[in-house]
């Protein structure tokens, strides 16, 4: 070899390793997540998760990244599909971990991802803002997995703010006694028509109906005539979005009309309103939004901006403020420090577009419970104190 | 009409024909005989392209435009559109379809179309029995009908020259008889018939030629009435013993 | 043991050391992958070891897999670990026993449908109780157990899979559904009850699987059932033990291992196109590797094992070393009683008399033609007796015995054995294999040892000696006929069925075959031949029963129902119709 | 009397949406023998183009399919020629071509999923159209679920007419029934299980598009689809039409019985159960022949 070719070869190697010392200083912070791209649960993940995640991405990125210190850094995204699958989400939340190294690893979605996934963000030391988890025992869990947050309330909350709601309206004298409920055979739709068919009782409703059908049933007709037979004022049901929209769908068809209509989770999609147009007016769901915060406002345009379409009105927001209050966290410890900022997530009080947000027992209290299309939007009508609460209006007959 | 020189064929491992040659005239009915296993149905399915012939093999027709077509190598549906038509050993009919459904699928090779009405006719003259039954499902026929219906089906497709496998088989003498006779009249109308058949002496007495073949090679030939008496045709059959007639 | 298998057995035995101790130098991503790579190996092998002999695709693992993954959930905050992974294997066991009982019958694409029905079925029944009786539908498992325990457990039921196989393919209970697989009409002839062997793979198989659920289920905390009961799993499953080659016993792993790898690599570098590549890798994978990984692999060693086979053959005349059959002379009554009597059997199918009331005798020592034209009933007749087709009335008796009602295995383990019409060997199976099938599953049966040198024995009999190696598929048509014949021998019969086994022999193999017949009769045995070579007839047997369109038409010595007059017809035909 | 007719009208229309699911692949299965694992993957692409149709460019759906039936048939034709024909060459049995399909269908549904994906994103799907009632003797019906219905009886019919009374429909029968001996009158096999295989892919897209109207969807639901599909097909007897729409219909109406009668809860446990008891009771289908 000669001379030449040697300087030129040690060179080459002087440049490699001035581009590796680069890196390894860090200007970006890396951040990294897994998610059903692809299997059943991508359509909940597409709607409700990735699209805030890309947003929030780029807002940061564009603002020139999250300040930490005295520097900004951008964020760099290393994104893993679970195909659904528990297995594969826990071996990319380790590779994301052990092998990319990354600073901080967004949740994946559902309850039951969020869960398998808790061990493991625990023993690594990463915090974990399970936004799309919903359990009635996460105060148990908290404790357990200190790093872990809940954004969603619990069920029990969200049945509480139901049957509020319901109460007032049947004080009011707009509805009577009689309950029709219908939920989906899982663990969402078990744990909350478990939890409201006590609220319900205790607070002197009549429950008329009250069945699950499996997930994935393909004519929810049945289950609606049953309920319309019963004659209920109010139509309480826990589905899921391709059940919520066919349950409109077919109560419209048969001239189901209870004086509250309640579905969800699904009620709260753009795509509602989408499809059902006028129909929508007066449908309760849960979630909501304060339309009056100019956050929100801000945040449904934007997001429409960068995706293409509204966000939901409810796992959306908070998905969203939760990343918020992540870049918050850092900013306020100044460093990469994970610990410091999963204690600074779970003591702080932070400013987001659902307004302020301080996590009780890891979590997050700030939440709509029930939800009314009025309008063009979905107001948050319950818990009926909670400051920017619409009244509820009764649902029109369908059209 | 036909002419078929060479051809061999392998059943897995065993060579089941060894280069056999044979020729059918028009008009003509020749008969191939055989014991069990010698390699009779194989010949006929070579010819018809169903079973693969090793290369070198010959087999060429030459249909009512004297126009001399070879046809080695070639898929079986494309063989009956040059004018060959097997009517395989088990008849191969459609069990699950009718009788006109079978009939007018034997009109399918573009061949065919022009003439279906008159052929039918022509069918269904030759066999009456089939005239009433245009609608019932084959399955539910008796063994000697759907032999008819698998003739008649070949005939559909106007062939130059039928391919006829064991016709006899599990039929009853009267049948038998009939089917024979019936195979003498179709002969007339100018097809070339080379049959495969159990029932040596029935068919020597319609046919014109007969070749016979012992273990997948022609081991002798001659007209019909040569092959009545030939003492071979019987040991073909019987083997080498002393046998009174 | 030699240099070069202690060499083989060292390098095996560091993998293993390297792969048990990857928990305590990789990373928690490496152990993550570990643990997917021995989960999918374990199913994957579980389902091929009763898929791949059978050729019954399942798609019943996820619900397998679910039970167990169920029994953790429901177990484990009672019992210690031990007892909940032995009580997942029984509740496995005890529902592949109850399903493969009533589905066993089904074939091809019916049997996998309904698999998929099952585990569908299963998850919603589960799904039902959890809701109405159990009033939640998730469970929380909270085990006391960590990542790396999983891990070794994994890999401890992974040998523990990888052993089962290697003993199954071992034992009979392996031949069994080896000759099931290949041809299930061959394995009821030699003895095999087809069904239990079937069931017993069954259960073993799921009995691995649900262990892996109940290993698996306490990494995922929480377990509802669209995860324990994941019907991707299962597809999953049979796409990595195809790709790899189901019919053998690493085959499966040579799936599951590349195909979880290509999984993670397709994740990590392209997630928006994952499905769009791993497709397009899928059907390439199709073209190019139609055998599957260790059908690549075979197929390499197989064409250096057929240049050493090319030496070594012997011809049919020069091996008549001695009798083989001995079964006259140990334990054979000496009376006069026929040893087989048919009294007026009958069989129609549809409206077809195939067997119209026949009814004959087969006296001990004698080899009787049954002969008649084609289609004359002569191989159903022979169907009846070893009870290929059940018979719609007569009697049919073995020594006096009534046997008409017995399934074929019965009836070959009674000392019936035949050849078939149509050749059938055990094609992937080798020829020392295929005659062991004869000798592993009468009464007593003979196995190992013993058996493998009996076997020698038989082979060289029947003028085969040097290919007991051989796969049977590649042997000539004649060389088949020797070896169904071998295989019928093994079975140590009182009476042998030989349906047209001379038919397609040359002159002079003719000759031999005829030989061997004779010499086998006179060590004692007693035969009955369907037949279409005269001279073999007439040369052969003492006794003929002539047979036309179902009916007995003549009975008596060869030569003299050859020369009746109604046989002659029965032949040739009438000339004037 | 009036909740059993309810039942049975209600059971009618789900059960005509089971068998307008099934019919294409009973064509696909019955007569190329192909087991097309992708079978659903090309009901939700046709389900997308329907929608895109409808929202974009405001073309209702019945429209159409006028756009999207020939190009699910020129699709499904050209998979058959240029994807499964290399399969079906080299198969040299029945089982082989089974394994092989599984498995290259398997990979085509992954590729046609993935481009969906990557075109419409992973999110649900929904749009109403003709979601009016329709009052039936005192039961009250959507009318895209009855129209549904309406299209598997006319596609049915109109395939039964193909099938029985035209040349080019009986030779596919022939194909299907024994197709050693459709050759020998002339039927080149291979073109025309191209032929039924194209077919069975227009038919996949006719009820993509009808099912669009009333479902919500997303582009990993294919597989939902093509296992109800296989569950119909075996249930009835493969290649069986008739038997299609029989064992469409009986698990319509024993799912919407059991949802009325018993428990919401185990509708779907009821399909599984009901075919598993077909199979058991006879184990090539409702109207299958016995295994050849």
């Amino acid at each position: 070899m000669s001379k030449r070719s040697l300087a030129a070869l040690a060179l080459a190697a002087a440049a490699m390793g001035a581009l590796c010392a680069g890196a390894q200083a860090q200007d970006t912070i890396k951040i990294g997540w897994a998610i059903s791209k692809t299997g059943p649960f991508a359509a909940g993940a597409a709607v409700t998760t990735l699209p805030n995640y890309q947003v929030w991405v780029k807002d940061v990125n564009d603002a020139g990244g999250i300040k930490v210190g005295n520097k900004k850094m951008k964020i760099e995204v290393i994104e893993y599909d679970d195909r659904s699958n528990s297995e594969e989400m826990i071996k990319a939340v380790e590779r994301l971990a052990t092998q990319d190294k990354v600073d901080f690893i967004l949740p994946p979605w559902s309850t039951g991802m969020n869960l398998a996934a808790a061990p493991i963000f625990n023993k690594l030391g990463y915090p974990q803002l399970a936004v799309t988890a919903n359990t009635n025992k996460a105060t148990e869990f908290t404790k357990r997995w200190p790093n872990l947050t809940f954004w969603l309330g619990l069920p029990s909350e969200i049945v509480d703010g139901i049957v509020e709601t319901f109460a007032k309206m049947n004080k009011d004298g707009k509805i009577g006694k009689k309950v029709a409920m219908v939920a989906v055979a899982d663990q969402f739709g078990i744990e909350q028509s478990t939890a409201a068919r006590e609220g319900l009782k205790k607070a002197g409703f009549e429950i008329v109906y009250d069945k699950s059908y499996p997930f994935g049933s393909q004519d929810l007709q049945p289950v609606l005539k049953d309920a319309q037979a019963a004659n209920p004022d109010v139509l309480l049901a826990f589905s899921y979005p391709p059940d919520t929209f066919a349950l409109t769908d077919t109560a419209k068809v048969i001239g189901f009309n209870p004086k509250v209509f309640f579905v969800g989770v699904g009620t709260a999609f753009p795509g509602y309103k989408g499809k059902f147009q006028a129909n929508a007016e007066g449908v309760m769901g849960i979630g909501g939004s304060d339309a009056a915060l100019p956050g929100i406002k801000w945040y449904i345009q934007h997001h429409k901006e960068v995706i293409g379409r509204e966000p939901d009105r409810w796992a959306s927001p908070i998905t969203y403020a939760s990343l918020q209050v992540l870049q918050q966290a850092i900013e306020r410890v100044g460093k990469i420090d994970r610990a410091a900022v999963i204690k600074e997530i779970n003591t702080g009080s932070f400013d987001t577009i659902i307004g302020k947000v301080k996590l009780v027992d890891g979590q997050n209290k700030n939440i709509w419970a029930v939800g009314q299309w009025q309008g063009n939007d979905f107001f948050g009508v319950a818990p009926l104190n909670k400051a920017g609460a619409k009244p509820v209006i009764a649902k029109p007959a369908w059209q | 009409m036909l002419e078929v020189s060479g051809i061999s064929a392998f059943y897995g491992k065993h060579r089941a024909l060894d280069g056999v040659s044979l020729n059918v005239e028009r008009g003509e009915i020749v008969v191939i005989l055989g014991a069990n296993g010698a390699g009779k149905t194989t010949l006929l399915n070579a010819v018809a392209g169903v079973v693969h012939a090793e290369p070198g093999a010959r087999i060429a027709i030459s249909g009512k435009d004297s126009a001399v077509r070879e046809l080695s190598g070639m898929p079986a549906h494309a063989i009956v559109e040059a004018g060959i038509a097997l009517v395989p050993e088990g008849r191969g009919i459609f069990g699950e379809l009718t009788v006109r459904e079978n009939l007018l699928l034997g009109a399918y090779p573009p061949r065919a179309r022009a003439n279906e009405a008159a052929n039918l006719d022509m069918v269904l003259g030759l066999f009456p029995r089939l005239q009433e039954r245009l609608k019932q499902t084959v399955r539910t026929m008796s063994g000697g009908e759907q032999q008819m219906v698998a003739i008649g089906r070949a005939l559909m497709s106007a062939p130059d020259v039928l391919l006829l496998d064991e016709p006899s088989l599990g039929l009853s003498p009267i049948m038998c008889g009939e089917l024979f006779h019936i195979l003498a009249r179709i002969r007339q109308s100018g097809l070339g018939i080379l049959l495969v058949e159990q029932n040596a002496r029935q068919s020597l007495a319609i046919a014109d030629r007969g070749y016979i073949i012992a273990n997948g090679r022609i081991v002798g030939s001659g007209t019909a009435e040569a092959l009545k008496t030939d003492p071979a045709v019987q040991r073909a059959y019987l083997g080498a013993g002393e046998v009174k007639a | 043991m030699s240099p070069r298998s202690i060499g083989l057995a060292g390098a095996v035995l560091v993998a293993v050391a390297a792969a048990a101790a990857l928990p305590l130098v990789g990373s928690g991503y490496h152990l993550a992958l570990g643990i997917s790579l021995l989960y999918f190996s374990v199913l994957a092998t579980a389902w091929a070891l009763f898929s791949g002999p059978t050729n019954l695709v399942s798609l019943a693992t996820a619900a397998f897999f679910g039970i167990g993954a169920y029994t953790t959930a429901v177990l484990t905050e009672l019992l210690p670990w031990p007892v909940v992974l032995a009580a997942s294997a029984v509740v496995g066991i005890v529902v592949a026993l109850i399903v493969g009982l009533s589905t066993l019958r089904l074939s091809g694409m019916y049997f996998v449908i309904f698999s998929f029905g099952l585990a569908e079925l299963i998850r919603q029944v589960v799904t039902w109780y959890e809701v109405n009786i159990h009033g939640s539908v998730g469970r929380y498992i909270f085990a006391d157990t960590t990542t790396e325990g999983i891990y070794w457990r994994l890999m401890i039921l992974l040998a523990m899979a990888l052993g089962a196989g290697w003993l199954i393919r071992r034992s009979r209970l392996g031949l069994a559904v080896r000759v099931i697989g290949q041809d299930e009409v061959v394995a009821r002839h030699v003895g095999i009850d087809t069904t239990r062997a079937k069931l017993a793979l069954f259960a073993v198989s799921a009995g691995f699987m649900t262990v892996t659920g109940a290993v698996m289920a306490p990494r995922w905390t929480y377990l509802d059932p669209a995860i324990a009961f994941n019907p991707v799993i299962s597809f999953e499953v049979v796409i990595m033990a195809l790709f790899g080659g189901a019919g053998s016993l690493f085959g499966p792993l040579l799936g599951a291992v590349p195909l979880v790898l290509l999984f993670d690599v397709l994740g990590a570098y392209f997630p928006t196109y994952f499905s769009v590549i791993l497709g397009l890798v899928f059907v390439f994978i199709v073209y190019g590797l139609p055998h599957g990984v260790i059908g690549l692999l075979e197929s390499k060693v197989a064409a250096l094992r057929r240049a050493s086979l090319e030496t070594g053959m012997s011809a049919f005349a020069e091996r008549v070393t001695g009798p083989v059959w001995s079964r006259a002379a140990a334990h054979e009554p000496a009376t006069d009683a026929p040893v087989l009597e048919l009294i007026d059997a009958r069989k129609s199918f549809g409206g077809l008399k195939a067997v119209d009331g026949v009814s004959f005798t087969l006296n001990r020592g004698e080899i009787l033609g049954l002969i008649g034209p084609n289609g004359s009933g002569k191989t159903t007749a022979l169907n009846l007796i070893s009870g290929a087709i059940p018979a719609d009335a007569g009697d049919i008796r073995l020594d006096g015995k009534a046997i008409e009602a017995l399934p074929p295995h019965r009836i070959a383990q009674r000392g019936v054995a035949r050849t078939f019409q149509l050749v059938r060997v055990l094609p992937a199976s080798t020829c020392l294999e295929n005659v062991i099938a004869g000798l592993a599953f009468h009464a007593p049966p003979l196995w190992g040892e013993p058996a493998d040198e009996k076997a020698r024995a038989l082979i060289a009999r029947v003028g085969l000696a040097g290919r007991e190696g051989m796969p049977a598929g590649q042997l000539t048509y004649i060389d088949q006929k020797r070896l169904e014949l071998a295989r019928a021998l093994a079975l140590d019969p009182h009476v042998l069925l030989l349906d047209e086994w001379l038919a397609g022999l040359n002159p002079s193999e003719l000759q031999d075959g005829i030989a061997l017949v004779k010499m086998l009769r006179q060590e004692g045995l007693t035969i009955i031949i369907v037949e279409h070579v005269m001279d073999a007839i007439r040369s052969l047997c003492d006794r003929c029963v002539v047979m036309n369109t179902g009916r007995k038409i003549a009975e008596g010595p060869p030569a003299a129902v050859l020369a009746d007059p109604e046989v002659i017809r029965a032949y040739l035909g009438d000339a004037d119709a | 009397m009036t909740l059993t007719l309810d039942i049975l009208l209600s059971g009618l229309v789900l059960g005509g949406m089971y068998a307008l699911i099934a019919l294409g692949l009973t064509l696909q299965y019955g007569i190329a023998r192909i087991i097309n694992l992708s079978y659903g993957e090309f009901l939700i692409a046709a389900a997308f183009g329907a929608l895109f149709l409808y929202t974009g460019m405001a073309v209702n759906p019945i429209l159409g399919m006028i756009v999207v039936v020939p190009a699910a048939f020129v699709s499904n034709w050209l998979l058959y020629q240029v994807v499964l024909m290399p399969l079906v060459r080299r198969a040299k049995n029945q089982g082989m071509l089974e394994v092989d399909s599984i498995l290259g269908t398997f990979g085509v549904l992954f590729v046609i999923q993935g481009v969906m994906l990557v075109t419409f994103g992973g999110s649900l799907q929904s749009y109403s159209y003709l979601s009016v009632p329709v009052y039936i003797l005192g039961t009250t019906l959507a009318l895209n679920r009855i129209l549904a219905l309406v299209f598997a009886l006319i596609i049915g019919g109109v395939l039964y007419l193909f099938l029985t009374r035209t040349r080019y429909g009986t030779a596919l029968r022939a194909v299907a029934v024994n197709p050693a001996a459709a050759q020998l009158t002339g039927i080149d096999i291979r073109a025309a299980s191209a032929l039924a295989f194209a077919t069975g892919g227009a038919i996949v897209g006719a009820g993509g598009v009808l099912i669009s109207m009333f479902l919500t969807f997303s582009a990993a639901m294919g597989v939902v689809f093509t296992m109800k599909a296989l569950i119909v097909v075996i249930m009835g007897g493969i290649g069986n039409m008739l038997g299609a729409l029989i064992a469409g219909v009986l698990l319509g109406i024993s799912e919407t019985a059991v949802a009325r009668l018993v428990d919401p809860g185990l509708t779907i446990a009821v399909t599984y159960a009901l075919f598993l008891g077909v199979l058991l009771w006879r184990p090539t289908g409702l109207f299958g022949r016995p295994a050849r």
